[in-house]
């Protein structure tokens, strides 16, 4: 951040954003409010038509993102966003942008639940996201912006990724990232814009080529099991090429906190204040939950100890546990519901955990 | 340095305002900042808060669970936020509205709203609230609020830039005086 | 001395989290008047909606079922057809009725289901920030059209009683306003025969109450009123549509 | 005499009640209440004719009328 | 010699997947006619549904767009509102376009998007073996009603079009059927008439079809075809709807 | 099975699924048609009416969902059944009744995937079912039969858990078990029938009680929180009490199949034939798949193997890693779209894992 | 002399065609096409119209009409 | 013992009849059976089929791979199924519709259709079928077989019962004869 005053902007998360994907070359959007992401709605619907894009609160979360299915199949770089009970809804027509291979940004803004719950922020949906809540074998890349910057420059990145493999790119953030305001810079540095990734298979009318069809029905025997064995395919490359996350004095620590999103502001505010006390503490934050960054727990001294930290009960966890595969010690601090793990509440987990020594 | 600071009051006090101009003023100068609103449906029924962190160092939670400054609007919020006070922590008022009965807090009082009034406009009581505020805590220097004040007004509105300005330096002066 | 105007029984005597001025809590009266009146509240179940009016059932003191927004009257069909002896209504704003939950209020219209909804037309969301309704008016600015609605981008305000009037299930629906005593007592006449035609089996009754929201129109709250008055009956008339 | 009971602490200070009565009864507290707002008051002058329009029109149901 | 009547261009000659007598045959033909008739198969992006027309893209030869059922209409929104300069056109059966597509429905129609739509009403859900379909006929036997629809439990045969023709959004709506080569004949002008007014602009039309499945409907062909003549159309009148 | 040839029937998966429901005193059924798990919304159709409870063709999915959500606040035994892309549709409607504790019973008779994919049966929808693919941390119990006497007679046990936790069940099924006709021993032995579960909670009309209130969503902060640690609580009781499983000749084997519904039927036959060439093999087939059957992988000798066996890309085989944490090899085998694995497949796979000696 | 071609493999047998044709010129063929379908056929005697009811009635498109 | 069976012909030649009233039969007899058909849209345009498998023992996928037996009754079945005949198994077939070429098929073939429709009813020839193939694999007894088509018919309906039996007895007697 630091002292560079200029074209530095308070926004808030939603607002960032919103912006971020208009200036990432989205032009179309499509959403219904629900709290706590009105104000991305909102944005959008003003800003939406000073750039010539298409803007429709929609009747319903569903028709939302169908109608983002639309768009992107019409080849235009299109998003929906949404708060978790619409984001279930929307369950079907994700699994219809996968099925389809389109290219799709779609961003939850994580409210409390389950049913309505309340509009607390949490990290409940990490499952939803990761695993995929709809049918079928898909997955959709997640990507987990933990400051109000990172929201902005990661939508360039989330319509980058998903054109250039064609997938659904959910950006998984909560309310208190999309209510929050930060200091932001604008406009990002180097901006994967759209134009870059021709589109070939996108509907256009079919004059002078083939007829171009998009759909996600495979109706002769074999046919499907072969496309599903090309998304496996596709998948393995995302999982090798594209995992990423930020690393904090993991270097010799012997506890290691893992944490994304708004929980990982939380727990690095943690890890300076173990280390101020002598105690070898560090971070990993995944920035993409899908791929998980498998990468970042290769093999470390037997002894340390790694501290999954959640708004939630414990869903990231399981991915922490299969990426150490019982080659240390995994432990867990979560709360949900809108509660949040205090800064207090972790540091005195993590001094129950670290090692004597 | 890292102040966290909750102000509250009723819907139509400029709350969210106040917050704001301060969180634009700690960028204006280059701190780290953040401002957390409250939202939703706990808006409805004329209460709202919203807490702003400023500091030299990145942050991390931008929800406020203890506070080194609290500026409380009106009555409900001294009810709602006087638990959320560091020990020994300040306390700034709005005295036309709401004066706290337990001693032991260590509350700094002036008639905001009343003040407002007298400036012509009760809406400008959060900035007098504002400049008391940065009378007694120099988080951000005044200047820097008063610049800020100016960008963020509608082009043309002189007059409101005036009246907030003056009402920012009546707050300064209030214990300056 | 008697009390002519007293608080009704069904509805608890608390402080409710509403905005001054806001028609859900005339609305929320008139309801409890009328289940007094018919002597139900023993036998009512409500389906509250998701909207301003998501806690409901905090206020009235009978059962209630929360159900996702939107699908108030699928929560309340079943209801209903598993208890055909208790009197089953649900209450829902115009984006829970006419945006999310269309598809549900016109099938159970069309089933002919002996149900009463009690529709609040506000021509907004207002639970959310006030973003456009399917009720909105052209022009109006919401926090989704600050430049106001315009019928090319966002379509027309939808006059979803009189489809649903189309529907031969369907036995009553007529539109009322809160904008002045008289028509609060209008209100609650037509209210009391919804209920009264469930009570008789008759089948489907609804109500569509136009109520304001001076919160997110923007208006202190006789201003509201007026608008209601003077322009939004305009768009959407009153009186008996079926 | 009819007259009319308003519950200070649940008013909002909507003033719907002030702009219906016939009779203009009533009017704007300038202490606050509970809740930290301005309710309304009733002046029991005797013209109070029990018509309950601002029972009716109140949304807060904050007012009961006797007659 | 001159062919007078030759397989549309826009039409694959192959075989279909449908049963014999079924009417998406006949209408995805006309289609291909209309768009042959108006050139503008460069142009069309077709919105093909989930129902036993499937898998209508394979028929057609132009750019086809599959939608969760249902949701044609806001996937074909969409498509038209970023190409502006296309034909778009969903083609949807009685499930998808008036039972769960029913919200999509209405508010697409109320948008005014200018969009075509042709909707196959063939009284049952062929695709998953015959079961009530919105518009299934009172009395009707089908998979899910095998004593016959009745509207206590089941509701009324769901006449969408006329519901829509409230909508002011709404340019043209007409019902036609299949019954004869005159009615085939009459359907396709319609289906011309549905794509020239998105040609000009004019905004939302849409076309009834009644189609005949005599698979679900456990007839033969022609007495499919009959039974459309002498029954359907008593529930469904032909005609200009708007 | 044997030769008791009285009151055999011979049913379809479907249709004993349905059966199993109305003998369990389910009264109300709510669905929309979708293959292949239509045979079960017809058989209610003709039958609910037998038993004097209400059948409902819904609008859709959701309609049906939440219609089950308000005959069930209602206090009888409701149900509703779809296949892949209309469960996708019921999440947030499901995430409710979880929030809402009520017990309602959720059949997913699953097809291959993603989007509208195709009728095929697959197991891919294990991981929406297990963690939730609605929004909010909730959990159902899922239980999973393999034949058709078994899909019959949980569904009895589905109606009693549902009771006994007010909890959404799940029951996972596939294609080829809605579809094959088997024989059925009628009635169900012991049925645990409702009214042994008192409702105290449910909507009748106020009269002579307090009013009762059915709802998710919690407004004073601090109170989701508490309500989700209740939830917790529950969840933490039922993975204790209710796992639930099949073994076979697992005591001495060293390669051990996990499979679970139609693909356990086919790993069975394996390991018949694995054993009858002298290999020891054994099957764990889990028949609740929440809560996973950790129990029956308890410390075995090292050098054992698992072998996870799905119609799907590998999603029970992270509960089972999960649950062997690093203690035994874990390996997998699975085909999807449609594919299934043969016995042959999983026979050679077995022969590669088996230790030589 | 007007007349019709019919792609026999294509066709159905769904008779709809020879219910239309004024002049009953099209008749069952007893032999199985391709699908294992009887198909159709057309008695080119001189007598038909050429009115194309059988081509615009065939839900399978395997009717062209020659004038 | 087990035997895999697939049958497969057109939507109306009684295919799916076919094999319940076999896969009946088994279970009459105490013996493990699964049925299983083809679905869904795979049924449009007409071709039929299902899989029986009839064991001794416990029986795992009801999907057949590799057949035992295959019972083809019209043309499209022929080559949709004869590649999943076990190396030396028995193929019955309809020779009223179709008679495979490649010679290295051991296919018995009979007329069903033409032998149904002598019995006064095309319908039957499933039944006609069924006996054939009785008559060469004893999976079943055929009183078994004849008492479930009895039970089977809706009551009142002897006419079809015995027109259904009759049809069984004189594929028993095809080969037998
Ligand atoms: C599935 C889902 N989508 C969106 C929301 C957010 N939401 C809550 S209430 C509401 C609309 C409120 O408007 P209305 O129904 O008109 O009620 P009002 O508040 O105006 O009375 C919306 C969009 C939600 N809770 N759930
Ligand atoms: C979400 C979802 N629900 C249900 C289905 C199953 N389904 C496929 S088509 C169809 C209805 C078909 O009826 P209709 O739309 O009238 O078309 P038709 O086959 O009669 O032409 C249904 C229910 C599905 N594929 N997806
Ligand atoms: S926002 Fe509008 S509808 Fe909601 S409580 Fe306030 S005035 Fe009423
Ligand atoms: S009852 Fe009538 S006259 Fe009396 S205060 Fe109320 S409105 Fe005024
Ligand atoms: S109408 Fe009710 S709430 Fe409004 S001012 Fe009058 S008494 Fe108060
Ligand atoms: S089932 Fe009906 S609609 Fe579907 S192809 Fe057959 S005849 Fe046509
Ligand atoms: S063109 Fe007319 S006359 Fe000739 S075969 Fe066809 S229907 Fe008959
Ligand atoms: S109408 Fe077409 S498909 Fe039907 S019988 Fe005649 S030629 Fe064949
Ligand atoms: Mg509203
Ligand atoms: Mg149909």
């Amino acid at each position: 951040m630091g002292k560079d005053k200029k074209n530095k902007v308070l926004m808030s998360g939603n607002e960032a954003i919103a912006e971020g994907a208009l200036q990432a070359g989205c032009l179309f959007y499509a959403g219904y409010p629900i709290t706590p992401q009105n104000e991305l709605i909102g944005y959008m619907s003003v800003h939406m038509f000073e750039k010539n894009g298409v803007f429709i609160q929609a009747e319903s979360e569903i028709a939302a993102i169908n109608m983002v299915y639309g768009a992107s199949a019409a080849g235009v770089r299109a998003m929906t966003s949404s708060s978790s009970p619409g984001i279930s809804l929307k369950q079907e027509g994700i699994s219809y942008i996968a099925g389809a291979e389109l290219p799709a940004v779609i961003v939850n803004i994580m409210r409390a639940g389950p049913g309505l719950g309340n509009i607390w922020p949490a990290q409940s949906d990490y499952f939803q996201a990761t695993r995929g809540g709809g049918n079928g074998e898909y997955r959709c890349i997640v990507l987990a912006p933990a400051s109000v910057q990172e929201s902005f420059d990661l939508m360039s990145t989330s319509f980058g990724l998903a054109d250039k493999y064609r997938i659904p790119v959910i950006v998984l953030g909560d309310g208190m990232l999309g209510q929050m305001m930060e200091p932001v810079q604008l406009p990002v540095a180097s901006c994967q814009l759209p134009g870059k990734t021709k589109k070939p298979w996108a509907l256009t009318g079919c004059k002078g080529r083939e007829q171009n069809i998009v759909k996600s029905f495979y109706m002769r025997e074999g046919d499907l099991e072969k496309f599903n064995l090309k998304l496996q395919g596709k998948y393995a490359q995302i999982m090798k090429n594209e995992q990423e996350y930020e690393e904090v004095d993991t270097k010799d620590a012997m506890i290691i906190l893992v944490a994304y999103g708004s929980m990982a502001r939380i727990a690095k505010s943690a890890v300076k204040f173990l280390s101020g006390k002598g105690i070898k503490a560090g971070l990993i934050r995944p920035i993409t939950l899908w791929p998980f960054p498998v990468k970042a727990f290769q093999p470390r001294n037997r002894n340390i100890c790694y501290l999954a930290v959640e708004m939630s009960y414990g869903q990231m966890v399981e991915d922490v546990k299969l990426a150490v595969c019982g080659k240390a010690k995994v432990a867990f601090l979560g709360r949900s519901g809108g509660g949040i793990p205090t800064e207090e509440e972790i540091i005195n987990k993590a001094k129950t955990l670290s090692p004597k020594a | 340095m890292t102040e966290k600071i909750i102000i509250a009051g009723s819907g139509g006090q400029g709350i969210m305002l106040l917050g704001k101009v301060l969180a634009e003023a700690a960028m204006f100068e280059g701190k780290f900042v953040t401002w957390l609103p409250a939202y939703g449906a706990e808006v409805r029924g004329g209460t709202a808060h919203c807490m702003v962190i400023i500091s030299d160092e990145e942050i991390g939670s931008p929800y406020i669970d203890k506070a080194d400054t609290l500026i409380i609007m009106n009555k409900p919020s001294l009810n709602r936020f006087s638990g959320r006070l560091k020990k020994g922590a300040v306390m700034i008022t709005n005295s036309s509205l709401v004066t706290p009965e337990d001693k032991r807090l260590k509350a700094i009082g002036y008639p905001f709203t009343g003040l407002a009034v007298k400036l012509g406009n009760v809406k400008v009581a959060n900035m007098v609230a504002l400049g008391c505020y940065l009378a007694h805590k120099k988080t951000v220097g005044i200047s820097s609020v008063l610049a800020i004040i100016k960008k963020m007004a509608p082009a043309g509105r002189s007059d409101l830039v005036k009246i907030n300005q003056g009402a920012v330096d009546m707050g300064v002066n209030l214990s300056n005086g | 001395m008697d009390k002519i105007y007293a608080h009704p029984k069904s509805l608890r005597d608390l402080p409710t989290h509403y905005c001054p001025g806001c028609g859900h809590g005339i609305a929320h009266r008139i309801i409890a008047e009328v289940v007094d009146e018919l002597g139900i509240r023993e036998k009512i179940i409500a389906v509250a909606p998701v909207g301003c009016a998501v806690i409901a059932y905090d206020y009235w003191d009978f059962d209630c079922s929360e159900a996702a927004h939107g699908r108030a009257l699928a929560v309340a069909t079943a209801i209903k057809r598993v208890r055909r002896d208790n009197i089953v209504f649900t209450y829902q704003g115009d984006g829970d009725l006419a945006a999310i939950g269309t598809n549900e209020t016109i099938h159970a219209d069309n089933r002919g289901e002996n149900l009463t909804v009690v529709f609040i037309n506000n021509g907004v969301y207002g639970m959310t920030g006030g973003q456009m309704a399917p009720t909105s008016l052209l022009s109006q600015k919401t926090a989704t059209t600050v430049k106001g609605r315009d019928a090319q981008i966002h379509g027309f305000p939808l006059k979803i009683s009189e489809m649903l009037a189309l529907l031969p299930g369907v036995k009553y629906i007529e539109r009322t306003s809160l904008h002045s005593p008289q028509e609060i007592i209008k209100t609650k006449r037509a209210v009391k025969q919804a209920f009264s035609n469930q009570i008789e089996g008759l089948g489907f009754s609804l109500v569509e109450i136009l109520s304001p929201c001076p919160t997110y129109w923007g208006m202190a709250p006789r201003a509201a009123l007026d608008w209601v008055r003077d322009v939004v009956i305009k768009e959407f008339p009153l009186g008996r549509i079926k | 005499m009819p007259k009319i009971t308003i519950n200070r602490d649940k008013c909002k200070g909507c003033l719907l009640c002030i702009s219906v009565c016939p009779k203009k009864l009533i009017s704007v507290e300038t202490s606050l209440n509970a809740k930290g707002l301005s309710p309304v008051k009733f002046k029991d002058n005797g013209e109070c004719l029990g018509c309950a329009q601002c029972a009716i029109i109140c949304p807060d149901c904050c007012i009961e009328v006797y007659k």
